[in-house]
């Protein structure tokens, strides 16, 4: 509450995620911490309950592959243009993983329940899907499916810029606000530091979430690779799309985590 | 005639059917429908498209949230949806089948029973992935059309069953039948679907193609090869 | 549906606001359309209904002096620091106007349910307040208040910048984001135009409202005047109190609309 | 002792109140109530304080929504409220009394009940504000404290009864019970309330008086006319 602490680096970070913790995950295309996911690998974090905002993709492949994963709430996982999330998709065929299917707006409901403080939120439409069946926490009213409120333990993300009050730049990816609102401990790494606050800065201000929110942070160049940062760099697809060929078999993926993500000379990104 | 790529065929028959719309939203991992929507807008400048994992200039600034609100409000009258299992009654399964895992519902659930114009595609067309009941009902509603690599059917509300409009150069009734896991209605003579006219393909060629190789770059990289 | 219509100047925008529209206008420290404000008193408007969005200022203050205004729904109507809204009171005094009175997370709410399409939204730690048994439509639900969805017919607010695809930025202003998904018709006047598509750029995206949801637009440099619009001028807080002096009587109310907004060569702010 | 304008005494009074706070908020024109959370800010830096109506650099981007939704959220921790009338049992009314219209409501009937520590603040001591019973309850709860421009209570949660802790300079317990038109509870030696100390004053003066100035113009120029 008294402002965001700025931690050394992304390991730093992810020691801050316990065993076991709600951690909530944006999807590929909104501002993935992916040097912090790649440090939770390193520190052989167990147990994580993922929550989709409202979808997954890479970053929870790689955890789950790597065996940090015990449960995912999500409304997908998938890695876009690059095709399935390979090790999800296997573990849950193995049943070594439990999923809780949801449906996107479903998750925005439930977030911004917790952003409210409310119990529950409505949504309608959804009433024809077996989703509403296999969810027994979802409770039809009428017209409309009340859906239970999450508050994840951890929210993490990556943001284009921090300022010195502690504040964090994420853009138009409004959805990282919500579910920080949502989240009890928000930890976010950044590209660049700005000097001041962000928020004396109408043409900044709207992309803020501000330091209320905010409980630890990181400076992580290029942190989101082989994400992108939309302004900054690109996704690398090409990575990417390895990535997916590599871990169709446990074997690949393995050479895969030891190649990028375990041996330290190579666990940072090509500059 | 021009020589084309079968998914700029697919693409032509979906801005046909995007006519009369105002407003289409494409969701994740449709290049397809993507192509479509642009084609119309060619057609139709004041046709609006919202690509929902648009990598630039994303027109969410309510974050991903806002096309669900958006649809909700009434203000999106198009939606695309696939599935691993496409049922009879228009249900999709997008989560699991015969022990294989899909990705998940994404948000199909919600815009099938919200968008009016639900327009339903696969390119696979087989028994695999046009099934009599799906495993799992991902979603529900009344589908405007269901397109394949094969055929286009259209959905009778009152039957609440499929009927075949017509099928795709290469394919005849019989084989469809043979390829459909459901039951559906039909003439006994199936026109073979337009194929697309010069002006479309200049279209999707040069208007169309940088939109898309922006957002699904691989995608691009496929269909146009050599540009 | 199609993009946003520019049209000529305020009266035009005004001209689009039919008699008994159920009116969304934000309070006064959030970008007011002022300009369009006097062209309906100019156009005589009548039988308005207005909502705060979620509390009221001058600009209701205006409207139900010069006659415009069947009804109000709001959570305050305050002249801030120039004190109470003398025109509203004495109205409301007079029996002359019907006020539903509500509280400002509660107007959030119902403009929140609209953004979504449900019927309603939950409200908790209001049970307490004899708002919830004046408010026939509250229900309550256990803990909780379903607030029912409130879709205005239309919503009117003033911009930094308006741009060629006819999106308009409003900064951190998001209360005008969610009025605007929430309502069917939405009017915004500007203080610049832009050449482009805001949403092109990443740094001003995030404050911007897509033309999606805008009707029409025209142009009015200082059109919130004597409002403020951040990072361009500050409220006028002597005009402002100025007309809270004026204005407690009925014959002051008179002379200032004379000559503030009736007498046409005054009727724009002084520059 | 230094000479000190009563309203720099209330909001020392509010400051020490808020020993121990992590976050408070301040609503619309409540420029004592915000002197005060910057006076306890110059002791206490990590105390947050957020101003709903902030002209510049305001923290909300959220809209003004954000306010509501941070105090559900439990990541506000004090709120002030007023009201035309307050009564015994710690009610307020924005919107009615005796013909007469009040503002109306704000979000008193939400932030009294979701913010652990509410302090009531109205400078008017008087029978006409202090009352039995509210005409129109804009919100109920459990106040921390009542501070009015004569006298501190506190509120006692068990009896739900104001108890009055101290009287400022120039009032007795004698005349509090004339003034205020509900009962409380005191002892019978009731103490004076702390004046401000030189300290208190200097920080409010060279600290806090430049935010306020920006903020509440009207106030300040009041309050500090020669600087």
């Amino acid at each position: 509450m008294s402002g965001s602490a700025f931690l050394g680096n992304a390991e730093e970070l992810a020691a801050q995620i316990p065993d076991g913790a709600l951690l909530a995950l944006p999807p590929d295309y909104s501002l993935v911490a992916m040097e912090v996911v790649r440090a939770l690998i390193r520190k052989k974090a167990r147990g994580l309950r993922l929550l989709g905002v409202p979808i997954l993709g890479l970053s929870a492949d790689l955890l789950i592959g790597a065996g940090c994963v015990a449960e995912v709430e999500t409304s997908a996982v998938s890695l876009g243009e690059a095709g399935l999330a390979p090790r999800f998709t296997d573990a849950v065929e193995k049943k070594s993983l439990l999923v809780r299917d949801a449906t996107c707006p479903a998750i925005h409901c439930a977030l911004q329940a917790a952003e409210k403080g409310v119990p529950f939120m409505p949504l309608a439409g959804i009433g024809g899907s077996d989703l509403v069946k296999e969810r027994k926490d979802w409770k039809v009213q009428g017209d409309v499916v009340l859906v239970p409120a999450i508050r994840p333990d951890v929210a993490l993300f990556h943001a284009r810029w921090a300022d010195e009050a502690g504040n964090v730049w994420v853009g138009r990816r409004r959805e990282l606000a919500t579910v920080a609102h949502a989240s009890r401990l928000n930890l976010v790494t950044f590209e660049e530091k700005k000097p001041g606050d962000m928020l004396d800065d109408e043409l900044l201000a709207p992309g803020v979430i501000s330091s209320i929110y905010i409980s630890a942070l990181a400076h992580a160049p290029r942190g989101a690779w082989p994400l992108g940062m939309p302004g900054l760099y690109g996704a690398d697809d090409l990575h990417v799309s390895q990535y997916a060929k590599a871990a169709r078999t446990r074997e690949g993926f393995l050479k895969y985590l030891e190649e990028w993500i375990l041996t330290p000379r190579k666990s940072t990104s090509p500059a | 005639m021009d020589s084309y790529a079968p998914e700029e065929h697919l693409a032509c028959v979906i801005a046909r059917l995007l006519e009369g719309a105002r407003h289409a939203a494409v969701g994740a991992s449709s290049p397809i429908p993507a192509v479509g929507c642009f084609l119309r807008k060619n057609i139709d400048p004041a046709f609006r498209v919202s690509l929902q994992q648009r990598r630039e200039s994303n027109p969410f600034t309510e974050g991903s949230r806002e096309l669900f609100d958006l649809a909700g409000q009434g203000r999106i009258d198009v939606f695309f949806l696939g599935g691993a299992q496409i049922d009879g009654e228009g249900a999709i399964n997008l989560v699991r089948a015969e022990g294989k895992r899909f990705p998940g519902s994404f948000g199909s659930a919600y815009m099938y029973g919200v968008v009016p114009r639900t327009i339903l595609f696969r390119e696979e067309h087989s028994r695999r992935t046009l099934v009599p009941k799906v495993e799992f009902a991902s979603a529900r509603g009344a589908p405007a059309a269901l397109l394949t690599g094969r055929a286009l059917f259209s959905w009778q509300k009152d039957k609440r069953r499929f009927r075949l409009e017509s099928v795709h150069p290469g394919n005849t009734l019989a084989q469809i039948r043979e390829r459909t896991g459901f039951e559906f209605d039909s003439s006994d003579q199936v026109p073979e679907t337009a194929a697309p006219s010069t002006a479309e393909l200049e279209a999707i060629r040069k208007k169309v193609k940088p939109e898309i190789a922006a957002n699904y770059p691989e995608f691009a990289a496929r269909v146009w090869p050599n540009s």
